[in-house]
């Protein structure tokens, strides 16, 4: 093997050893009984992965490939690799207790899956190439359709599975199509080639529907509207510990994916794009939540306020740039809403699955009276909520947004900033409601049995929670670490 | 004029820390508020005394106690200045005032709260010398407002009937409403001369005829102040209702001291009215007019506290008749002399009251002459004084008013001063008339009531003997030496000559026929008042019911306003904003559930719809490119 | 200045700490505290810590108008934002009413009987918002504190609230959070325009005061977005519908601090920010703000007289003494504002003591409607003594607090609004009317319902509570003095800022106009804003 | 020879085609096939740019998404199993419990 070979193959070796480590669990699942736990070596190998990670950090630079040409291993694939690693590992962490709760019977399989969407996921991240982003898009899609249906026994977790595969493909398509238009245009699959292509010369319309149906695979994949119908569903149908993780993981690839595609390929364009992309930041805020605002489920109304984050995300897509650009405020905001994201679900996960065959175990009155009932998830999930809403305490979520914001503002955004912060303003409405629930409402029945959490379960959520307050208020490091690592842009 | 350092402070001080004192040892021993309540009004007044006999009609004396507040230019120093005016107030409230407080002694032995009362009398002292002492317009103020809340206090002494307390609050709204009068007045002063010192304004003001235009209107926001303090049309509506307050309480605030303080105000201010004819033609109007719808309304009242409350009414309006016309001095003759025969009546009224075990109707009375012997014959020389029958105290000082009414020369009013002294001339007439109707239905006749009226202690006789004394006497005593001592801090008009006793006896026809009058209608043709009244029946409805004044001012001002608070309340606040908030929420809720509709859970639908967008973006970037 | 000793930030983050310690040492745990009393001594401790350390910076301040006490760390120094604190006259005085109210409010605490420790807990964050908020000097760290004053009082009304807290808890939050985000827009376009003119970003209240320009334009608009999250919280008519509600659910110690100090944070930041900033936006809504004070100041006293909940008629009275806040504010001489900011410590003493006590009765008798008493005075004098003096101290009654700041607000301001002014007064007419006929209707008359003949008078623990309140009301009524002396320098300041920065703006536009098009400049010459508030002041100059 | 335009128009009609499919039909099996379609819709758009810009990546890339699409059409049929089992039908219109 050459050196370029050695060293391509040890940049990416996050993929490859989880990668390993699934084909192992799966070997081992199919041939030895129970008496091991699936979940704990799965969060070994994700840690594993993310310790390769570590320990490779000196190989990525800004614009270097590997696999000629084929992946970038350059600082933002590196800090893709530790999200979405992170993400999933904390995912398996929180849900590991309650995955028979929910109905999970495959728990091998289950976590096979998991580990090759995240290693989809980590493809689909760093891919420097249109076939490969495809090939990791579907990785990771396909683990994941199998994932949500991963609850056979109940009809809601099929359905989600059904309505996400359907659905996925649909928009895969798109991508695919939106693919083949651009390696038409410039004979090349290549992002950096494309890219170079297209700043060439003056953009033709083809690069724009080219664009466009690029466009409405990655939409479909952040769950930004009008692309976001799945995401209610299949958030809500789909066993809770999946939901986490499509939740984080998978909302963070897509963002990464669609930084490299708005910003390296499509950089030279920003001047055509940016009114799409304004439309749909628009409508991604605005409909995520009033949507939200009328939800009982407490599941549905998380997956509609992940629509409204896209948005908030979405925003800071129009305004490229590392110095107080969106590149460090996106970032944070992955961040910050990862740990959200995580630690609101996982209170969720945590109240519920004791009841995961009820279809209205998630509706609001089963947290009626939690504060006192349970005052550990009761002050975590009010945490949780404020910095969704972005109040202080909450101030991981409060950053992110002011992140956000003021990368849209420096970029003379000054009417998408003052939609967004009165959104943010309406969104305080459904996050409150659910404070109102657990601490200012008196249950009318016996509280809902929550059970003991497990010590996995507890400590990640005491680490979103610390997490939360560490990142809100000391961000300084972090961003500017991430500052660093969005300067590809 | 010489300006001297002065212990001034003592003064309001004794009757302050009585106030205090008083409650917290009357808690204990009842006995023991009364006597150090008089004990420190007694002392404030001999401290008065004392500082009067050293000083000349020049004096200033001046106490700066300390620096108050001040931000920017506006600086206010506690300060408190003692002139002749002053003196002469002060003098009058603290005298006048330990009488009552003795006579209280006395009165109020029995009641629970004894404690209370003393302390809010004493309290009320502290502020009335304030008031009279107050070297600005501020601390003038402090007492001002002072003594309205001591007057809200004392109305609703006894506050377990709430119609007494709506009367101490009555009082108190309707003084707030001069206040705030007075306050525009502070206001204008302070924002042309950037000082509220009476010495420094006058340096700026006094005779300065640039400033006519200003002094109209500051001098009329005072007035309004005034009317409110000094019960004039149209914020007189409060006193007669104040006549719930315990008797000595109308006596010393409602008759002798407080309601004057808005003529003492005027005379303070003088060098601002003496630039504002204007405003003074309408205070003579207005004094002229209450005067005489007090007098009129008196005439009917069957309540005996009712009649002398009235009176008050009306004698006030001669004194600021009197200052209207220039001569200050002699309203504040007036003031002084009216202190002795009003409290003189209104202590009357109270040991009858007292007497006949807390009745307060005349028609209840009668023939109590023979009951309380004394308390009748002070009663009587009192009524003598206030129909201003010479040498009673009241004749010098009413025919000092027509005097200065006579010779008014203010060019608004001039023309019509034959008209106003004739209408004046008959109040004068009607007050010497009620009076002795007053007189006659209580001490006159058989007696109607079926308690078994008696004699008051030594403390109550011996106090109205006092201020009967005072109302035989004072009048004569005064009469030369009160405008020889104020001369160098008001206008004194040239004394009119003086007249022989004949001339003064003559000069008294007029109280002499309203007497005759009254006696006549009210013991030996006692069926005469009653067929007049059926002769006048509306005027004498009207005079019975007040002239509606209440119910008019309910019915243009205090319903419709209470109206109008609800109206807004409702629709404004709960209907309008509460509306306009819930309904965009409830805007916001309903485009939700909108919106909700798209999300019908059907595949094929989401596949439309996400191809409908992915069309319209793709038309979008085929347009645009 | 001792600023070595970081007495602000200690001053901020005592109650934090302590807060925190509440949840950390076992012995507070409920089930060894049982009834809290542990807590409460631990928790009226801190507070009164807090309220020593204030002290301290009282001592340590020197009587003149700069900022003192300042202490400055970068915070988040990619942005500018910098952990940026220090206290003029103005917020010191503010922040003493705050370390005064406390002790008083967790005296008061004794009528929480469930959940003692959170309700302590959010007491405390409260404090440290309420005092970040008031120091704060970095528009960041500003809206940080600012929006950290809503979740702990979220929560105090929402656990310990009455029956309809869950409407008012909502109604009070979404008004504040619908005027603060727009604030947050405001705050991230001025630091926007910063950057965009010195290549740099920064936070810092003095970088943006000294190194922004505006247009005339942007100033009204980035004003008018501080001045909605301001008057919202202030409140002024017609913003202050969550007001009465809020007040109404409170418990008695939510009550006290919201009218105590949260309602003072509108016109502080008024005074702090919004008008700094935006001298010339400022200027044009002056008359607007004028005219909203005295319709509040009238309309609030109305509406308040037909209240039959007694907490309801408070709030009520707040609106319109808040309206006389503005009213001084907005007339931008130094006897007005200073009477303002005066008028803001009276409202938070008398308005907070009269919340008390109607805690006291609501303790007893679980009612607030005023028909339900009647005639208490003979039952309860020593209370109805209080309520009296509180009373009296609300409708400004000379000798007590109240008077010497409206007093000042109204001399002040008739200078430079007589109409206005004159049509305020009716607040002070009608202040007496509903106040007297509420003491009139719940301390007089027959002691007619029963269940009244039990009451008891208030306990020695809450004789505590009430007198440092009495004694300050007295105090600052009758030798204001020392306080006045604090605020004034800092109110000149404040107001020769808003010159300063108002002229600067002026020139640099015309400057910039005059570079761009000359001849535009002539035909705009009349019509320029911009000299309204220099012209006014100097009108009677002479006597501010 | 055919010009490429009559390729690309076939593979956009194919795709079309598809797309209608989804958003119309019922049957799930039908949907998933005019998902098929579309791709293989794709493939011919790829075939025919790989044949005009004159490298190979176009026709590698076809390989690619046969391999996807025989992977999604395995795991995809093993969902339509299961909802074909909790509902016995194949219509996607039953499988909207998950809904507003």
């Amino acid at each position: 093997m050459s050196p370029q070979m050695l060293s391509d193959i040890a940049l990416t070796s996050p993929m490859w050893i989880v990668t390993l480590g699934a084909l192992l669990l799966l070997l081992g699942d199919a041939f030895t009984a129970s008496g091991w736990s699936r979940s704990f070596v799965s969060a070994v190998i994700l840690l594993l992965g993310i310790v390769a990670t570590l320990l490779t950090q000196s190989g990525y630079w800004e614009g270097s490939t590997a696999f000629s040409g084929t992946i970038f291993v350059d600082r933002v694939s590196w800090f893709f690799f530790l999200l979405i690693q992170g993400g999933a590992l904390l995912s398996v962490l929180v849900g590991m207790s309650r995955l028979s709760d929910e109905r999970v019977e495959a728990v091998g399989e289950y976590y096979v899956l998991l580990l090759l969407a995240t290693v989809g996921a980590c493809m689909f991240v760093a891919s420097a190439e249109l076939i490969t982003m495809f090939i990791g898009l579907e990785t990771m899609s396909l683990a994941l359709y199998c994932m949500c249906g991963a609850a056979s026994s109940l009809r809601r977790s099929t359905e989600s599975a059904l309505k996400y595969f359907l659905l996925g493909s649909f928009s895969s398509a798109f991508l695919l199509f939106g693919i083949s238009i651009l390696y038409g245009l410039s004979a090349s699959t290549f992002i950096p080639e494309i890219a170079e292509v297209l700043n060439r010369s003056t953009p033709v319309a083809l690069a724009y529907i080219g664009f466009g149906l690029l466009l409405v695979g990655l939409a479909f994949k952040i769950a930004a509207v009008p692309f976001h119908f799945w995401a209610p569903d299949v958030y809500e149908g789909a066993p809770t510990p999946v939901t986490v993780y499509m939740a984080c993981v998978v909302k963070a690839a897509a963002v990464g994916v669609c930084l490299r595609v708005l910003w390296t390929m499509f950089g030279g364009m920003l001047d055509g794009w940016s009114t799409a992309i304004w439309y749909i930041a628009f409508l991604s805020m605005t409909l995520g939540n009033l949507l939200a605002l009328c939800q009982r489920g407490l599941k549905r109304m998380l997956a509609y306020s992940s629509i409204a984050h896209a948005g908030y995300i979405t925003v800071a897509f129009l305004a490229p740039g590392a110095a107080y650009g969106g590149g460090p405020a996106i970032l944070y905001y992955l961040v910050a809403y990862s740990l959200m994201t995580i630690g609101s679900f996982g209170v969720v996960l945590a109240v519920t699955s004791k009841r995961a065959g009820d279809p209205r175990a998630d509706d609001i009155s089963t947290f009626h009276g939690l504060g006192y009932s349970n005052p550990f998830l009761g002050i975590l999930m009010a945490l949780f909520l404020l910095s969704l809403a972005g109040i202080p305490p909450g101030m991981a979520g409060l950053l992110g947004k002011i992140y956000v914001f003021n990368a849209a503002m420096q970029s003379d955004y000054l009417g998408l900033v003052v939609i967004g912060v009165l959104n943010s303003a309406v969104s305080v409405y459904y996050y409150l409601r659910v404070i109102v629930a657990m601490y200012f409402i008196e249950p009318k029945e016996a509280p809902v049995q929550v059970g003991p959490l497990g010590f996995s379960m507890a400590s990640i959520l005491v680490l979103c929670a610390l997490g939360i307050l560490a990142i809100g208020v000391f961000p300084a490091a972090l961003y500017d670490g991430l500052t660093q690592v969005a300067h590809a842009f | 004029m010489e300006r001297t350092n002065a212990a001034l402070a003592l003064i309001p001080l004794f009757p302050l820390v009585g106030s205090v004192a008083a409650f917290l040892v009357g808690r204990v021993h009842k006995r023991a508020a009364g006597i150090i309540a008089s004990l420190a009004s007694i002392l404030a007044f001999v401290w008065t005394a004392k500082l009067f006999a050293a000083m000349s009609a020049e004096t200033v004396l001046e106490d700066v106690v300390f620096s108050w507040f001040g931000v920017a230019s506006l600086q206010v120093d506690f300060t408190l200045r003692m002139d002749a005016l002053g003196a002469v107030m002060c003098l009058v409230v603290t005298g006048i005032g330990s009488l009552i407080h003795i006579y209280s002694t006395a009165y109020m032995a029995e009641d629970d709260s004894v404690h209370r009362f003393f302390s809010y009398l004493n309290l009320f002292m502290f502020s009335m010398l304030l008031l009279v002492l107050g070297g600005n317009l501020l601390v003038l103020f402090v007492g001002w407002e002072g003594v309205g809340l001591c007057s809200y206090l004392l109305i609703g002494f006894w506050f377990r009937t709430i119609d007494y307390a709506a009367a101490g609050r009555k009082a108190f709204v309707v003084n707030r409403i001069g206040d705030a009068g007075f306050l525009l007045g502070i206001f204008l002063l302070w924002m042309n001369f950037g000082t509220v010192d009476f010495l420094e304004l006058e340096a700026a003001i006094a005779g300065n005829m640039t400033l006519v235009g200003l002094c109209t209107v500051v001098a009329l926001c005072l007035f309004i102040g005034a009317t409110g303090k000094s019960a004039q049309i149209p914020l007189f509506v409060w006193l007669p209702d104040a006549m719930a307050g315990p008797t000595p309480v109308s006596a010393l605030i409602h008759a002798a001291t407080m309601v004057t303080a808005g003529i003492y105000m005027m005379a303070r201010m003088d060098f601002v009215f003496a630039l504002a004819p204007f405003t003074l033609a309408i205070v003579t109007i207005v004094a002229l007019l209450t005067a005489f719808v007090a007098a009129t309304t008196a005439l009917l009242q069957n309540d005996i506290k009712k009649v002398l409350a009235y009176s008050t009414v009306s004698q006030l309006g001669f004194m600021f008749l009197a200052a209207s016309a220039g001569a200050y001095w002699v309203a504040i003759f007036h003031v002084v002399t009216h202190a002795f025969f009003k409290a003189c009546l209104f202590l009357g009224a109270g040991s009858v009251i007292h007497g006949c075990h807390h009745e307060q109707d005349m028609r209840h009375m009668g023939g109590l002459s023979r009951y309380m012997p004394i308390t009748f014959a002070t009663y009587l020389v009192a009524t003598l004084a206030i129909a201003g029958i010479f040498p009673f105290a009241g004749y010098q000082s009413k025919h000092a008013i027509l005097g200065a009414l006579e010779h008014n020369v203010n060019p608004y009013i001039a023309p019509y001063n034959s008209w106003i002294v004739a209408l004046v001339t008959f109040t004068a007439f009607l007050t010497a008339f009620y009076m002795t109707r007053s007189l006659a239905m209580t001490f006159f006749g058989k007696y109607r009531g079926h308690a078994h009226p008696h004699e008051s202690p030594a403390a109550m006789s011996g106090v109205l003997v006092a201020l009967a004394v005072l109302s035989l006497f004072g009048g004569w005593f005064l009469e030369t030496r009160l405008p020889n001592f104020l001369e160098h801090v008001l206008a004194v008009a040239p004394g009119h000559a003086s007249e022989t006793i004949v001339e003064s006896l003559l000069h008294s026809w007029v109280g002499i026929a309203g007497v005759v009058l009254g006696l006549l209608f009210y013991t030996s043709l006692a069926g005469v008042p009653g067929l007049v009244f059926s002769l006048f029946k509306p005027i004498g409805v009207l005079f019975q019911r007040k002239w509606f004044v209440d119910e008019l001012y309910q019915a243009i001002l205090v319903r419709p306003l209470e109206g109008v608070s609800r109206g807004l309340w409702k629709a404004v606040d709960q209907g309008f904003i509460d509306g306009a908030v819930n309904g965009s929420g409830a805007v916001i809720d309903t485009s939700g559930q909108v919106l909700r509709l798209t999300q019908s859970g059907q595949v094929r639908h989401y596949a439309l719809w996400m191809f409908v967008a992915t069309i319209a973006i793709v038309v979008f970037f085929l347009v645009r490119s | 200045m001792h600023s070595s000793w970081n007495l602000l930030s200690w001053l901020i983050f005592t109650p934090l700490i302590g807060a925190v310690l509440l949840y950390l040492i076992p012995l507070f745990h409920p089930s060894v505290d049982r009834h809290g009393s542990k807590a409460r001594w631990f928790s009226l401790a801190v507070a009164v810590l807090t309220f020593a350390i204030s002290v301290c910076a009282l001592a340590s301040f020197e009587v003149n108008g700069s900022m003192q006490l300042v202490e400055r760390a970068a915070w988040i120094p990619s942005f500018g934002i910098s952990y940026a604190v220090g206290v003029d006259g103005i917020s010191l005085a503010l922040i003493l009413l705050t370390t005064v109210l406390m002790p008083v409010v967790l005296l008061a605490s004794y009528s929480v009987h469930s959940k003692v420790r959170a309700y302590l807990f959010h007491m405390l964050l409260l404090e440290t918002a309420m005092l970040g908020t008031l120091a704060a000097l970095d528009v960041f760290l500003f809206y940080v504190f600012w929006e950290l004053m809503l979740a702990p009082m979220y929560f105090i009304i929402g656990i310990w609230g009455g029956t309809r807290r869950i409407y008012a808890t909502l109604k009070f939050v979404l008004y504040t959070v619908f005027g603060s985000v727009l604030m947050l827009a405001a705050i991230l376009y001025v630091v926007w325009a910063y950057a965009q003119q010195t290549g740099e970003m920064s936070f810092l209240l003095s970088d943006l005061l000294a190194r922004t320009e505006l247009s005339f334009k942007e100033e009204v608009w980035l004003f008018a977005a501080f001045a909605l999250a301001f008057g919202i919280k202030v409140p002024i008519f017609p913003f202050h519908t969550w007001l009465p509600d809020a007040h109404v659910e409170a418990p008695t110690g939510g009550s006290v601090i919201l009218a105590g100090v949260l309602l003072k944070m509108g016109i502080y930041g008024f005074i702090r920010f919004g008008f700094p900033l935006f001298p010339r936006g400022a200027e044009l809504f002056i008359p607007v703000l004028c005219g909203l004070a005295v319709i509040g100041i009238v309309y609030g006293a109305l509406v308040a007289w037909v209240q039959t909940d007694i907490k309801k008629l408070v709030a009520y009275s707040s609106v319109s003494h808040l309206g006389y806040c503005v009213l001084g504010l907005v007339a931008l001489n130094t006897v007005a504002t200073t009477g303002s900011v005066y008028q803001l410590l009276n409202h938070g003493i008398s308005t907070g003591a009269l919340f008390l006590l109607v805690g006291v009765l609501y303790d007893r008798r679980h009612t607030r409607d005023v028909a339900e008493y009647g005639g208490l005075a003979a039952k309860v004098p020593v209370f109805a003594f209080l309520f009296l003096v509180f009373t009296l101290s609300s409708i400004a009654l000379p000798l007590t607090n109240g008077f010497i700041g409206e007093f000042l607000i109204l001399t002040g301001s008739y200078v430079t609004f007589p109409f206005y002014t004159t049509v305020a007064l009716l607040g002070v007419i009608l202040g007496a009317v509903y106040m007297l006929t509420l003491y009139m209707k719940t301390m007089f008359g027959q002691l007619d319902q029963a269940k009244n003949g039990s009451l008891t008078d208030v306990s020695a623990r809450e004789v505590a509570t009430f007198l440092p309140l009495l004694i300050l009301v007295f105090w600052m009524g009758l030798y204001p003095q020392p306080i006045l002396r604090r605020l004034e320098p800092a109110v000149d300041t404040f107001l020769s800022d808003v010159k300063a920065r108002s002229q600067m703006l002026e020139e640099r536009e015309m400057g910039f106009m005059a570079q761009m098009r000359p001849q535009l400049i002539r035909a705009q010459e009349g019509a320029v804003p911009g000299h309204g508030i220099v012209q006014r002041t100097s009108l009677k100059e002479s006597n501010l | 020879m055919i010009p490429v335009s009559f390729y690309l128009t076939l593979a956009a009609l194919m795709f079309t085609i598809g797309v209608c499919g989804v958003a119309i039909r019922r049957n799930v099996i039908v949907v998933f096939m005019c998902i098929e379609l579309m791709l293989n819709a794709v493939n011919l758009s790829m075939v025919a740019f790989s044949r005009t810009v004159g490298n190979l990546d176009g026709q590698i890339g076809v390989f690619f998404v046969m391999v996807v699409a025989a992977a999604e059409a395995a795991i995809g049929l093993g969902i339509i199993i299961a909802l074909f089992r909790s509902t016995r039908s194949l219509e996607s219109s039953e499988a909207s419990e998950l809904r507003r």
